[in-house]
């Protein structure tokens, strides 16, 4: 998309850009939606059609959801191996996300990236990075072309507690900081990378007051109740904006699935998971909406609805082609 | 099916027996990586270790590639011989410069004065579908560098039985292990089986041609091998195993006999280890070339996820018969 | 001494005034790195850019290689084209997961949909007295890479003109300059001279054999060469300078009639440039060839301080002599 | 040296392990050492005898001689390319040091190392790292093997405050703080990393409080007051040895010269550098001494003593012969 184009587009994306209360039944519908998305990819991966590592988000939707909500259409959007999530909320298409999970040449990426690297350029969706940490210095460096061209746009880069180990994390916010780049670092605390629990990992386990002594406003937010980290990123990216800075915002959530199909999950108690269950994003969605007035039906509506869409998505992937073997070098450089 | 009294393994177990036993014969070895511990490892292959060994001698790392590595250079120095686990040689870039400006400089910088007894372990390769990121073959970078030694075993009797020679190497080891061995099965090797890290080894005798490979690939040459048989061709296959120093000789003796040569490996084909073998053969045996040694490798583009452009990249059975037929003068 | 219109300059200034000229042109390209700016370069490159650019677009960073060089991955992609300057090749490993994870890797993980225009510079080389952790030269880690192109320009028109292509290149493309050029004089290249990034160059034409070069060793065989003549050996030089993709075709137009093959590069010998350039003659011209294609290159050995022991490291003219003197078959 | 042997050498080394005051003469000394070591490295420089690079130290020289007087024989050093004073101070021959700058058989490195590259078994000097922060990866590995085998020694690292944005800082001191490593993180904040000031380096310029963001106990001392630096570093060594855990000391330093041989020094005002110099380390000490009854003359008997041990070491170094070149290949491996 051409920067006139965009920038048309974020005129006239006013529901995204613009919100000052949150649309509950909206970001239901998206939880649900990357939910039974994900839960369809488990099928498929168990019948074959789905290959190659597969990191699901289920646990973690209200963080997508609740973020992304905030951004204009010119924004950016920096994911990683676990951006299902990140990227169907984002707007990328579902039929040619599910088609690259099945490697298909109607994939996003025509079936090169997978799973974990989900890229589309007309939602500026940066992927999808396979390596832990590896999307921080390329988030500052769209902060900084944003900065440079005077810009006002917002670059949001999702990473886990585990990556802030990396020293990716601390050059890139440090950077960040000292340039005053648009960046919000959103750091999804699920407790644990891979099998490794946050205190094993981080000498300091307050990741705020962690990221706070690069001098960069950070605080968190309940990660499982979507309304919070609506609100806590409404703030967020607001002052990226207002301020042309980074911020720091840490979602605390938790995975109910093991860290990937490959993964037996011995390292976290029953009790525990079972302790995070019971505050299901969606569960906790459902009860305010229940009480707001919505009926078991209207809920089942939307599930109905959201399956509708996941079918026709999944049908669309299935019924796919191969890319042809002959364009395997396709993509390589741009052949100039 | 027999019922033999050979032991079955897998490579897995065989690379995780291996360090169960130098970790039992000798109390400074240790383990360290990502979840390697509590995880079991990224592969399984340290899996139970924690509770065998502690926590102590089985460390889980932070996500800091380059800061546990050089702690491992660091433990070496000071008296321990650390078994570093980079869970894949994808993240191994991280710690890259721990590697070659520190570990394997180090003894001819200081005028030998220290050296570095660690050993790196880490799994490369492709053929799982993990795409562009995870599924490297940079072996070929280690074995530009001085002051390295590389070992790949190809094989789950390697696998078992190069550790504990590492260990004892005064200097720097990196050991690749393709991801797609961990599954082989075979029988365990007979314990206190020796074997050799200086020196490549004949996997199949022939005359007609000499194939040369290593690590992940090894089978598919087997296999390619098997076939040429089939066909009234006689491969020799030469398992480099040891990619720094490189057993040139082996290789020599086995061309200059055979008169024709392809290399086989998973790297890209630009400046992956079958450049080196072939500028080798050239250099050592090029009176006694019959043919120009061809090389198979992998496609030189970022590893795709879908399955058939993957398996388009990566070197089959049919490219090595292909050009193994080329250089014997079949349908070449 | 002679008076004639043509200006002086430097290679160091070439680069300066091929940097400045791309910032004159094209409001999107900048530069930044460690010390660029108030200091002027580590080499004095990007003296007095600062002052005519100013501090936004000549951008002094913290000692932060992987993050500065993935803040050009991700500013090429945000629609600048930022020319990156990674001091020396002895840090860039520390940036190596961006290089080849992202930037290389960007444009076919996404089916075509991002590329990434960006330039990233640096010094590479021995010869200084700078010991084993500066003197690297891992330009042919870079060329095994698919997704980037990789320049070594060896001479002052090279350093001049290459720099504007490569940041038209919408991928992206590393340039690496040996240390020891920046002080060679020459003529300043002539305003509008185009200098082609795809293509080798024959350098000095002959007739009994090829030497094939590139960069920092391009002056020491172009030297060899003309002592070669004095003997008469007719010697053709090829520049390689484009290191990927490599131009086969021109080294084998070169080796298939003149029958003879030296390659030096400053890289260790095992798995240097020069491997791959002997691996693709075997492969391009075997059956023209009348002697082995031979390599001199860097002793396997991290490159040592002491002046006599580094001088015995590197390639210098009289190994390149003894190499063509055997591949004709004189002294050999 | 074998452990035993460095157990026995700790144990009789007892002006370097227990002293609980200062002794100023023998900091003076020590520090006019170092000055006069490297001044007349400058003009071997000059002469050509000493080539490549050349990192003085010179401004600085009481934070090596403050810090180092605390340690123990058998406790290790970590430096980095602006080495001399540490080797110096460490007890590294002086003889060999110089021999080693003028790349002779006879230096502590055969010739190897050069000024970058000093390293010492026996006084457990390990480096000398041309790479910024390449040493502090080194260094917690060394507390990690003291650590593993049960030995109350202590590692000093010391590292300028440029390599505090290097990913390998955080990395570092992270580890350090989670497995509690016995190392002393010695920063040598002279405020500038080449031509880059700190404030252009890092977001958070107090160093001691962006160290305690690790949870690692981090305080700053007067880098130019040797007395100060002592007594902060006494605190320090003594909290590692007794904890066990890492502890963070800044030493607010400045240089002098210029970053290197090479540099022009266009980045500082001159008013700068010579409001630095009043505070000259050697300038405090002397008044110091001179106030407590010293005379000119006992002075003067100090600076001819190390003159002459200057001498010496660089008539050894003259006299010294060059390593056969048919050793090149000698120790890239054990050959074994
Ligand atoms: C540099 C690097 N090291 C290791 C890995 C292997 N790995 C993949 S995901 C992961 C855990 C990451 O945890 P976290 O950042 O918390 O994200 P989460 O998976 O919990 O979302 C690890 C160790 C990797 N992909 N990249
Ligand atoms: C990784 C790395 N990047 C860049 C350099 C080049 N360089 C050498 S010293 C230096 C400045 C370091 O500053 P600081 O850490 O403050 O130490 P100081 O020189 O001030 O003692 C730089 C940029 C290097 N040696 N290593
Ligand atoms: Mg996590
Ligand atoms: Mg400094």
């Amino acid at each position: 998309m051409s920067a006139a184009r965009r920038k048309e587009a974020a005129a006239t994306s006013g529901s995204h850009a613009v919100a000052h209360a949150p649309d509950r039944d909206a970001l239901y519908e998206r939880m649900l939606l990357v939910r039974r998305f994900e839960e369809r990819c488990v099928e498929l991966y168990s019948s074959g059609l789905i290959r190659g590592f597969l990191h699901l988000y289920i646990g973690e939707e209200a963080v997508a959801v609740g973020v992304l909500d905030h951004l204009r259409e010119d924004d950016a959007v920096v994911a990683t191996y676990r951006d299902h999530g990140q990227a169907l909320v984002r707007g990328v298409p579902i039929g040619p996300v599910m088609a690259e999970m099945l490697g298909k040449a109607e994939g996003v990426c025509r079936g090169r990236g997978g799973s974990m690297h989900l890229f589309h350029a007309p939602t500026r969706f940066y992927g999808g990075n396979g390596i832990v940490g590896g999307g921080l210095p390329l988030a500052i460096g769209l902060g900084l072309a944003d900065r440079m061209q005077g810009r006002d746009r917002v670059t949001v880069c999702f990473f886990g507690e585990g990556a802030m180990a990396e020293g990716e994390f601390h050059e890139s916010i440090n950077l960040a900081a000292l340039w005053r780049l648009p960046v919000l670092f959103l750091c999804e605390n699920n407790l644990y990378a891979m099998g490794t629990a946050l205190d094993r990992s981080e000498s300091e386990t307050n990741l705020a007051v962690k990221a706070a002594s690069y001098e960069v406003p950070a605080w968190s937010c309940d990660g499982m109740d979507v309304l919070a980290v609506w609100e806590a990123a409404r703030r967020a990216v607001e002052l990226v904006r207002d301020s042309g800075g980074p911020v720091f915002l840490e979602a605390k959530t938790y995975r109910f699935r093991a860290h990937s199909m490959y993964d037996a999950d011995r390292y976290r108690e029953k009790a525990e998971i079972e302790h995070w269950r019971e505050r299901d994003p969606l569960l906790l969605l459902r009860t305010t909406l229940l009480a707001d007035g919505a009926t078991e039906k209207d809920l089942e509506a939307v599930d109905a609805r959201v399956t509708a869409v996941i079918d026709e998505a999944v049908a669309y992937a299935e019924a796919g082609t191969d890319e042809p073997v002959d364009e395997l070098l396709t993509f390589v450089t741009s052949g100039r | 099916m027999t019922t033999t009294a050979v032991q079955e393994t897998t490579y897995r177990e065989a690379v995780r027996e291996a360090m169960r036993e130098a970790m039992q014969r000798d109390e400074r070895v240790f383990l360290m990586g990502e979840d390697v511990g509590r995880y079991g490892g990224g592969f399984g292959v340290s899996l139970g270790m924690i509770e065998e060994f502690g926590e102590v001698r089985v460390r889980d790392t932070p996500l800091s590639e380059s800061a546990f590595v050089g702690a491992g250079i660091g433990a070496a120095l000071g008296g321990m011989r650390p078994i570093v686990e980079v869970m894949t040689v994808n993240f191994v870039m991280l710690a890259m410069d721990q590697i070659v400006n520190t570990a394997a400089a180090l003894r001819h910088m200081t005028g030998g004065q220290f050296s570095v007894p660690l050993v790196i372990r880490m799994t490369t390769g492709g053929g799982r579908q993990l795409a562009a990121q995870h599924s490297h073959s940079l072996e070929n970078w280690f074995a530009h560098v001085p002051g390295l030694r590389v070992l790949a075993p190809g094989t789950i009797e390697d696998a078992r039985c190069m550790l504990w020679p590492a260990l004892l190497d005064p200097d720097p080891v990196v050991i690749v292990e393709h991801g797609s061995l961990y599954n082989a099965k075979g029988p365990a090797p007979t314990p206190g089986t020796e074997v050799d890290i200086d020196r490549a080894v004949v996997r199949r005798p022939g005359d007609d041609l000499t194939l040369v490979t290593y690590g992940g690939s090894l089978g598919l040459v087997l296999d390619a091998a098997e076939r040429l048989a089939v066909e009234g061709i006689s491969a020799e296959v030469i398992d480099l195993r040891v990619l720094r120093p490189l057993d040139s000789a082996a290789v020599a003796e086995s061309v200059c006999r055979t008169h024709r040569a392809v290399v086989v490996d998973e790297g890209w084909r630009t400046l992956g280890m079958s450049a080196e073998v072939s500028a080798r053969i050239m250099e050592d045996c090029f009176y006694d070339l019959d043919a120009p040694v061809d090389r198979v490798c992998t496609q030189e583009v970022p590893i795709p996820y879908a399955k058939h452009l993957e398996e388009a990249a990566l070197p089959s059975v049919e490219r090595v018969l292909t050009a193994a037929r080329g250089a014997v003068g079949r349908d070449g």
